[in-house]
C-alpha cells in the first residue's frame, strides 16, 4: 500500500485509456461469442465466463490500482474470489457428486 | 531489542510534520499520520468489497444450480431478453467505470473541474444505465414476466414457437410442450414438460433476473447519490478556491463503482448472453 | 413412572454396530474430558498462589515436542474414528441387495407406509426380524425424518426425490417412530411405532393385512387423480402398480407388441446400465423411473426418442410408488414379501 | 507506571465527561459503543432466557398440556433467534471487542468510530424487526428456517424476521470490517503481530468469518422471503426448486457462525487464565495460529448438519474428513491452556472460576461434537437432543461461560466499580451446577431418541426431562444474581481507583485509566515487550510513552 503520498500514484492516462478499450474489445467478443450458432450450452457457457473473468481481472488491476498495491490488497481483492470459488466448488460437489452414488453396494 | 531500534522499526509512524491536518478536519482523531488514515480507509473498502463479493456470489451460486437444471427453460426465458439494451448498459457501465478512473485521477492530482467534470459524466452514464433499467423494467412488468401472481410464459412460448424452439404437442386431451430446435425445418425435441411447469421455471429465471439486477440497479443508486455529493463538494471547492485536501472519498467511491461494474461485467453474459 | 431407561433398546444389527462406535467415542470423550478438567482443577490448585511450598522453576512457556504431541495424538484418534464411522454410514445409506422394501410416504403429519404386497399402514411399520429392510422414503409437502432410534437409523423425507435407507432388524418388539425434522405445527405428534415380528408370525401378518382388509384406509389416503382407479383391496404393490399401469394408459406403448412407438423394455429398466442419448450414463434406480415417468425428456435412453408424455401432476406418490414396484417386478427384483 | 500523573477521585472518564442522553447516543467512542451493546444484548438474552424457561416449563411433564403445539413452536424459534442473532453473535466481539481492541493495541478508537455507531443502530433496527415479528404472531420455522417450511408453509411473519436478521447481519459485517482494519492498522509502534494479546488474534478470525460468511446468509433468507413473496420455486420442489440447496447456503454461514461465537470467548479464557496464573500463555504461537485454522477449516465443514439430508453420500464423508479436522485447533488451544496454569500462580477469583468452568463445559460441549462428526453415529443422533445439549455446552457452557468471565474481569475497568467478590463466586458455582442439571440429562435423552422440537414426549423420559426443568430453574437463578449484583455494584461497589486491580498485563491494565480516559491513553505508547511478560516482574513495564502532537478537548462527532 505504499505510495499513496505525494504524486508518484498518479498512474498515467494511457493506462486508463487502454484498459477501456480492452474492455470494449472484450464486450464485443463476448456479444460475438454468443451469437455463435449451435455451439454446444456449456461451451457458451464457458466462452462468457471466461471473458467475464478477464474483463474483471483488467478492472480490478488497472481501474482499482491492485496491481500497484500492496500484499495487503492483494490479499483482500483475492480472498472475496477465492471464498466464493470455495463455496460454489463444496455445493457443487453434491450435486456432480450424488448421481455417482454406487448401485448395487459398494464397489468390492 | 531497543527502544532506539524500535523506533526505527516502526518508523511509519513517526510524526511527519502532517500535524496541520487536524485543523483542517481530515485527520480523524484516531489517526496518527494521514498515510494511515488513508490505507485503513482503503483496506476497509476493500474489506467491504470482499463482503459484497459473497453476497452477491451467493446468489449466483443459486442461479448456477437452477441454470444447470433447467437449461432449457432458462435458455428461452433469455431469449426475452434484449440483448442491444443489455450490450448498451455494459458498454454505458465499463464507460462510467472508465470516467471514475480519470475522476480518482484528477481528484489525486488536485483539478477540481476536471475531478467534477468526470464525476458528473460517470453520473450520466449511470443515469442512461438506469434509464434503460426503468425501459427494460417496464417492458417485462408489461409483458407480464415481472414474478408475481400476474406473470405468464405466453410470450415466451410465443417467441419460442415462432423460433421452432417449442412444440405445443396434445396428449390425452393435455397440452404439452415439446422443447428443442428446428434443424433443417425439422423439429427436434429435447425435452416435454408441461405448460405449468414451463410457467414455474421460466418465472424462476425472471425472478434470478428481477432478484440479480434489482440489488445492482440498487447499487447504482447508492452510487450516484454519492457521486452527487462529491459532485457538489468539488465544485463548492472550487468556488471557495479550495485544494483537494483529501482524495480519499472520491478514490473509495471509485473502488465500489468498479465494484458494481464488475458484478456487472457477470450480469451481463449469465442473464443475457449464454444460450443465444 | 418407574419405567426409567438410561439407554434405548438396540434392535437391528447396524444399531449394534453404531452403538459400540458410540460408546468407543464416549469412551474418548471421558477420558479427555476427564484430563482436561480434572487436569485443570488439580493444577489450578497445587498451584494456587497462596500454595509456596511447590517448584515453580523452569517454567517454559512454549516447546515445540509437546505441541506436535497434542497435535498430533488427538489426530490419529480423529482419524481412525472418521473412517470407522465412515464405514458404518455407508453400511446404512449406500444401495444393498436382497432386502424387503416398504416405502413410507410422510406428509403433514402422519407416515403413510407401504408394502410390496400391498399392505399399507399408518404411523406404524410392521417388519420382520432378520432380514434386510430397504425403507424407500419421500414427502409429498415439507422435509420430515424417518427415525427410529432402537435401530440408530433416521433418514429425511424430502419432497421431489427418493431418500432411502438400510437395516436389519433383529429382535422383535415394539419400537419408537419418530419425525424427528422440524415440519410445522404438529412435528410432534408425527409419530407412531415399528413393530417387528419373527418371521412366520410377520408372514401371517402380511397375509391378513394384505386381502381387503386396509381398502378403506388405502383408498381414503389415495389422493391420486381421478384417471386412476382406487388401488389397494387383494393386491400386492406391485399388482396395484400394474392397474396404475394400464389405468394411465402406458401399456398403449410399454410392453405392447403392437406399440405405435419404440420403447424400451421394461421389464430390463430396474437395475440396468442406461446409456442416455446425450452420451450419459445412469443406473436405472427408482430415482430414474420416476422422472422416466414424471419427466421422461429429461434422460433419454440412447436409440430411443422423446414421444413418452410427461405424467407430473397426474400420478400422485403413492401411484409412482406402486409403478415403480411394479416395474421393479418386471425385472424380478427381490421385493420380498411375495 | 512512573509517568502517570493519575490523582485519583473525580477525574474525566469516559463515563463522566458528558452525560446527557444524546452524548451517549451519539457517541463515537468505542467504549461507549460497547456499553450501547452491553445493555441491548442484556435485554435481549433476558428475553431469550424467558423463552427457554417456558420451553422448559412445558417439558416439565410428557403431555403438552401447558403451551398448544403452535405456541410452543413459536416459543423455541423465539429463543432460539433472539439466542443467536440477537444475543450471542454480537454478545463478546460487541461489547468486548468494541471496548478492548483500542486499548489492547494501543489506539485511540477503532479505524471508523462512525461505522461503529452505525452498525448499532442497524443492530438496533434489526432487532426491532424481530422482535415485533415475534410479537405480531410469531415464527415457528426454529432458527433455521428450513425450507420448504419456512417459504410455503409457515405462516405468521417470516419475512418480516428475515429482514431484521438481513440487518443484524449487516452490523455484524460492519463490526467486522472494522475490526480487521482496527486490528491491521491502528497498532501502536512497537506492537507487532506476535506481540498481540490472544483476544486480538481471536477476534481477527472473528471477523475474517464475519466478512466472509454473513452476507451468503443475509441473501439466503432474502431469497427466502422472495419466495415467500412472490412464490418463486426457489427452494420449494412443488414450484421447481430444491430445497437442499437452501440448506447448503444456510449452513455455509450458519456453522462458521457457530465459531463467531466461540473463538472471541476462547480469546477472553486466554486473557483470564494468563492473567489470574501470572504466566505468559503456554504456546503463544499455537494458540494464535489456532483461531485462524479454525476461523478457515470451519468454512469447509458445513455439511455435517446435512448427512442425512440426502446430499451425495461422498460429499457427507468429506464433510464429515473435514469436521475431526477442525476439531484439532480446539484441542491445541484446551491443552495450551492447561499448561499455562501449569506452575503458574493461581488466584481463584471469579473470572477464573468461569475460565475453568468454560474448560470443563467446553471441552464435554466439543467432544459429543465428535459423535456428530462421526458419520454413523450423527445418523442417530442427529435432531435429537444429544444436538440440543451438545450446542448448549459449547454455546452457554463455552461462549457464556467466557463472556461471564470478560464482564468480571473487565468489569473494573469498565465502570470503576468492583463486583462483591462473595456474590461472583456463589453466581459461577450455580451457574456451572445449573448447566450441569439441565443439559447433562440431554445428552440420556439424546441418545434415547428424543427428538428435539417437540412438545411432548413419551411417559418414560419424563424423570430426565423433569431433572432438566430442575436444573434451567438453578441456572436461570445463577444468570439472575450478576444482573442483580453487577447493577447493584455501579452504584454501592468497591470504587477502583488502581489503574491495574488484578495485577494483569496488558496496555489497557498498565496504561489505561481507571474507568479509561475518553481518548485512551494520555500519550501513544510504544510497545516494547511481548504480551503477557508475567516472567520478569522487576523490570520496567516497557511500554514507553510518546508526545501526542495534538490535544482535543472531548471526543465525539
Ligand atoms: C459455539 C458453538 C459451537 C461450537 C464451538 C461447536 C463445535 C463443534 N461442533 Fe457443533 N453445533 C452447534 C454449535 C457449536 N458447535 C450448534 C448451534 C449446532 C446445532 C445447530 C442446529 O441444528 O440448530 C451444532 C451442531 C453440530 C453438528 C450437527 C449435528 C446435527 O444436527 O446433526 C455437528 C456434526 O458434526 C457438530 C460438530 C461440532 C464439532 C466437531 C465441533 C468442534 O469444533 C469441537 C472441537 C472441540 C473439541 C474436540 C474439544 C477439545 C479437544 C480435546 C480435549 C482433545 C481431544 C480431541 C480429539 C481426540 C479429536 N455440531
Ligand atoms: C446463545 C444461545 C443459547 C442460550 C444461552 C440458550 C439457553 C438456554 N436454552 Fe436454548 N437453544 C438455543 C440457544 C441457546 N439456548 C438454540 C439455538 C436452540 C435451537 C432452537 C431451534 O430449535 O430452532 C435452543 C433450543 C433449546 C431447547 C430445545 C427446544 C426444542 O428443541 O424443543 C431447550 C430445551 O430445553 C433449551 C433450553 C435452554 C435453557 C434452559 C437455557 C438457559 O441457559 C437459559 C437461562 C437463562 C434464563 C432463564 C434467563 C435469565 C434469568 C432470569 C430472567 C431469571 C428468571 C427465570 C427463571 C427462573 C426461569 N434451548
Ligand atoms: C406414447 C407412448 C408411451 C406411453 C403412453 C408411456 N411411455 Fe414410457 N416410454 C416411451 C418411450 C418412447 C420411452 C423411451 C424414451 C425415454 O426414455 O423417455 C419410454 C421410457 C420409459 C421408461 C424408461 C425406461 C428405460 O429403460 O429407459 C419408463 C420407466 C417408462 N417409460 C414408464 C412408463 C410408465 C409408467 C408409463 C405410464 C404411466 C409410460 N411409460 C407411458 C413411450 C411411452
Ligand atoms: Cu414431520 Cu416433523
Ligand atoms: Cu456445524
Amino acid at each position: 500500500m505504499a505510495g499513496h503520498s505525494g504524486e508518484s500514484h498518479v498512474h498515467p492516462v494511457s493506462l486508463y485509456t487502454r484498459t477501456l478499450w480492452w474492455l470494449m474489445a472484450l464486450l464485443v467478443l463476448t456479444v460475438v461469442a454468443g451469437y455463435i450458432p449451435n455451439i454446444p450450452n456449456w461451451l457458451g457457457v464457458v466462452i462468457a465466463l471466461t471473458i467475464a473473468v478477464w474483463k474483471a481481472t483488467i478492472v480490478i488491476m488497472n481501474f482499482m490500482h491492485v496491481r500497484f498495491s500492496g500484499k495487503l490488497a492483494w490479499l483482500f481483492a483475492g480472498a472475496g474470489f477465492f471464498w466464493l470459488v470455495i463455496m460454489l466448488a463444496f455445493a457443487f460437489a453434491d450435486y456432480v457428486s450424488r448421481p455417482w452414488e454406487p448401485f448395487h453396494g459398494w464397489p468390492e | 531489542m531497543s527502544i532506539q531500534e524500535l523506533g526505527k522499526q516502526s518508523a511509519t509512524l513517526e510524526y511527519t510534520g502532517e500535524v496541520h491536518h487536524h485543523a483542517d478536519g481530515i485527520l480523524g482523531e484516531q489517526f496518527e499520520t494521514l498515510e494511515q488514515q488513508n490505507t485503513a480507509y482503503l483496506i476497509g473498502m476493500w474489506a467491504f468489497i470482499v463482503q459484497e463479493v459473497l453476497f452477491f456470489g451467493a446468489i449466483f451460486t443459486a442461479y448456477a444450480v437452477y441454470r444447470f437444471k433447467y437449461v432449457l427453460e432458462f435458455t428461452l426465458a433469455h431469449h426475452e431478453l434484449s440483448v442491444p439494451i443489455g450490450t448498451l448498459n455494459t458498454f454505458v457501465l465499463l464507460f462510467s467505470s472508465y470516467t471514475m478512473a480519470r475522476a480518482v485521477r484528477a481528484a489525486m492530482q488536485n483539478r477540481h473541474t476536471k475531478q467534477a467534470f468526470y464525476l458528473l459524466l460517470t453520473f450520466l452514464f449511470a443515469g442512461v444505465f438506469m434509464v434503460n433499467k426503468y425501459f427494460e423494467y417496464g417492458a417485462k412488468f408489461e409483458h407480464h414476466l415481472f414474478p408475481n401472481a400476474y406473470y405468464s410464459a405466453h410470450e415466451i412460448v410465443e417467441h419460442a414457437k415462432a423460433k421452432g424452439e417449442l412444440r405445443v404437442v396434445v396428449e390425452d386431451g393435455r397440452e404439452m410442450y415439446e422443447l428443442g430446435k428446428t434443424i433443417r425445418g425439422e423439429f427436434k425435441p429435447f425435452k416435454k414438460v408441461s405448460p405449468e411447469e414451463f410457467e414455474q421455471r421460466t418465472k424462476l429465471f425472471f425472478g434470478f433476473y428481477f432478484v440479480m439486477t434489482g440489488l445492482h440497479g440498487l447499487h447504482v443508486l447508492v452510487g450516484m447519490i454519492v457521486i452527487a455529493i462529491l459532485i457538489g463538494r468539488a465544485l463548492i471547492d472550487h468556488m471557495k478556491n479550495k485544494p483537494i485536501a483529501d482524495y480519499m472519498p472520491v478514490e473509495m467511491t471509485g473502488l465500489y463503482w468498479h465494484l458494481v461494474d464488475i458484478v456487472w461485467i457477470f450480469l451481463f453474459p449469465l442473464l443475457y448472453l449464454i444460450g443465444r | 413412572m418407574w419405567n426409567f431407561p438410561l439407554v434405548p433398546p438396540t434392535a437391528s444389527k447396524e444399531g449394534e454396530a453404531i452403538s459400540l462406535l458410540y460408546w468407543t467415542i464416549t469412551t474418548i470423550a471421558i477420558v479427555f474430558g476427564t484430563i482436561v478438567l480434572l487436569g485443570a482443577i488439580y493444577l489450578a490448585v497445587r498451584y494456587r498462589a497462596s500454595n509456596n511450598a511447590v517448584d515453580r522453576s523452569n517454567a517454559t512457556d512454549s516447546d515445540l515436542r509437546i505441541e506436535l504431541a497434542w497435535t498430533l495424538i488427538p489426530l490419529v484418534i480423529a482419524m481412525v474414528m472418521f473412517g470407522w464411522a465412515a464405514k458404518l454410514y455407508a453400511d446404512i445409506y449406500a444401495p444393498r441387495e436382497g432386502y424387503y422394501e416398504v416405502f413410507v410416504i410422510g406428509k403433514q403429519w402422519m407416515w403413510h407406509c407401504q408394502h410390496p404386497n400391498g399392505a399399507r399402514e399408518n404411523n406404524m411399520l410392521t417388519l420382520p426380524a432378520g432380514r434386510l429392510v430397504k425403507v424407500s422414503l419421500i414427502s409429498q409437502d415439507v422435509i420430515h425424518a424417518f427415525s427410529i432410534p432402537a435401530f440408530r437409523v433416521k433418514r429425511d423425507a424430502v419432497p421431489g426425490r427418493y431418500n432411502a435407507m438400510y437395516f436389519t432388524p433383529t429382535k422383535p418388539g415394539v419400537y419408537h417412530l419418530f419425525c424427528t425434522e422440524y415440519c410445522g405445527t404438529k412435528h410432534a405428534e408425527m409419530i407412531g411405532k415399528v413393530v417387528v415380528l419373527p418371521e412366520n408370525e410377520f408372514q401371517k401378518w402380511l397375509e391378513k393385512n394384505a386381502p381387503g382388509a386396509t381398502a378403506a384406509a388405502a383408498t381414503a389416503a389415495t389422493t391420486g387423480s381421478a384417471a386412476a382407479p382406487a388401488t389397494g383391496g387383494t393386491l400386492t404393490l406391485a399388482q396395484q402398480g400394474e392397474q396404475v399401469f394400464k389405468a394411465l394408459g402406458c401399456n398403449a406403448c410399454h410392453l405392447n407388441p403392437n406399440s405405435p412407438v419404440k420403447v424400451p423394455d421394461l421389464t430390463k429398466t430396474w437395475g440396468d446400465t442406461i446409456k442416455l442419448t446425450d452420451g450419459r450414463v445412469v443406473k436405472g434406480d427408482e430415482a430414474y423411473i420416476r422422472e422416466s415417468i414424471l419427466n421422461p425428456a429429461a434422460k433419454i435412453r440412447e436409440g430411443y426418442q422423446n414421444l413418452m408424455p410427461p405424467y407430473q401432476g397426474q400420478v400422485s406418490e403413492e401411484q409412482l410408488v406402486q409403478l415403480i414396484a411394479y416395474i421393479k417386478s418386471l425385472a424380478g427384483a427381490s421385493n420380498g414379501g411375495k | 507506571m512512573a509517568t502517570t500523573t493519575y490523582t485519583g477521585g473525580q477525574k474525566q472518564n469516559y463515563l463522566n465527561w458528558k452525560t446527557t442522553l444524546a452524548s451517549w447516543l451519539f457517541t463515537l467512542d468505542h467504549k461507549r459503543i460497547a456499553i450501547l451493546y452491553l445493555v441491548s444484548i442484556s435485554i435481549f438474552f433476558l428475553l431469550g432466557g424467558l423463552a427457554a424457561g417456558v420451553v422448559r416449563a412445558e417439558l416439565a411433564t410428557p403431555k403438552g398440556d401447558l403451551l398448544t403445539s403452535d405456541v410452543y413452536n413459536k416459543m423455541f424459534s423465539a429463543h432460539g433467534i433472539i439466542m443467536i442473532f440477537l444475543f450471542l453473535i454480537p454478545s463478546i466481539p460487541a461489547v468486548f471487542g468494541n471496548f478492548l481492541l483500542p486499548l489492547m493495541i494501543g489506539a485511540r478508537d477503532v479505524a471508523f468510530p462512525r461505522l461503529n455507531l452505525l452498525s448499532w443502530y442497524v443492530f438496533m433496527a434489526g432487532a426491532a424487526c424481530i422482535l415485533i415479528a415475534i410479537l405480531r404472531g410469531g415464527i415457528d420455522t426454529g432458527w433455521t428456517f428450513y425450507t420448504p417450511y419456512s417459504s410455503s408453509f409457515a405462516k405468521g411473519e417470516v419475512s418480516l424476521a428475515i429482514v431484521g436478521i438481513f440487518l443484524t447481519g449487516f452490523s455484524s459485517i460492519f463490526t467486522g470490517i472494522n475490526f480487521l482494519v482496527t486490528i491491521h492498522k491502528m497498532r501502536a509502534p512497537g506492537m507487532t503481530w506476535f506481540r498481540l494479546p490472544l483476544f486480538v488474534w481471536a477476534m481477527y478470525a472473528t471477523s475474517l468469518i464475519q466478512v466472509l460468511g454473513t452476507p451468503v446468509v443475509a441473501i439466503t433468507l432474502l431469497l427466502v422471503a422472495v419466495e415467500r413473496t412472490f412464490r418463486i420455486g426457489i427452494f420449494d420442489p412443488s414450484l421447481g426448486g430444491d430445497p437442499i440447496l437452501f440448506q447448503h447456503l444456510f449452513w455455509f454461514y450458519s456453522h462458521p457462525a457457530v465459531y463467531i461465537m466461540i473463538l472471541p470467548a476462547m480469546g477472553v479464557i486466554s486473557e483470564v487464565i494468563s492473567a489470574f496464573s501470572k504466566r505468559r500463555v503456554f504456546g503463544y504461537h499455537f494458540v494464535a495460529f489456532s483461531s485462524l485454522a479454525i476461523a478457515i477449516i470451519g468454512f469447509l465443514v458445513w455439511g455435517h448438519h446435512m448427512y442425512t439430508s440426502g446430499q451425495s453420500m461422498y460429499a457427507g464423508i468429506v464433510f464429515s474428513f473435514l469436521t475431526w479436522i477442525v476439531a484439532i485447533p480446539s484441542a491445541i488451544k484446551t491443552f495450551n491452556w492447561m499448561a499455562t496454569i501449569w506452575k503458574g500462580r493461581v488466584h481463584w477469583d471469579t473470572p477464573m472460576l468461569y475460565a475453568l468452568g468454560f474448560m470443563g463445559l467446553f471441552v464435554i460441549g466439543g467432544l459429543t461434537g465428535l459423535h456428530l462428526a462421526a458419520l454413523a453415529t450423527n445418523v442417530h443422533l442427529t435432531d435429537t437432543y444429544f444436538v440440543v445439549a451438545h450446542f448448549h455446552y459449547v454455546m452457554v457452557g463455552g461462549a457464556i461461560m467466557g463472556y461471564l468471565a470478560a464482564l468480571h474481569f473487565w468489569w473494573p475497568k469498565m465502570t470503576g466499580r468492583m463486583y462483591p467478590e462473595g456474590w461472583g463466586k456463589l453466581a459461577a458455582l450455580l451457574v456451572f451446577v445449573g448447566f450441569n442439571l439441565t443439559f447433562f440429562p440431554q445428552f440420556l435423552l439424546g441418545y434415547m431418541g428424543m427428538p428435539r422440537r417437540y412438545h411432548s414426549y413419551p411417559e418414560e423420559w419424563a424423570v430426565l426431562n423433569l431433572l432438566s426443568t430442575a436444573g434451567s430453574t438453578v441456572l436461570g437463578l445463577g444468570y439472575l444474581l450478576p444482573v442483580i449484583y453487577l447493577t447493584w455494584s455501579l452504584k454501592y461497589g468497591t470504587v477502583v481507583t488502581e489503574r491495574n486491580p488484578w495485577g494483569a498485563r496488558g496496555l489497557e491494565w498498565e496504561l489505561v485509566d481507571t474507568p479509561p480516559d475518553p481518548h485512551n491513553f494520555e500519550r501513544t505508547p510504544i510497545v516494547t515487550r511481548p504480551a503477557y511478560d508475567y516472567n520478569h516482574p522487576e523490570e520496567p513495564t516497557g511500554f514507553v510513552p510518546k508526545p501526542r502532537p495534538v490535544v482535543v478537548g472531548g471526543k465525539d462527532g
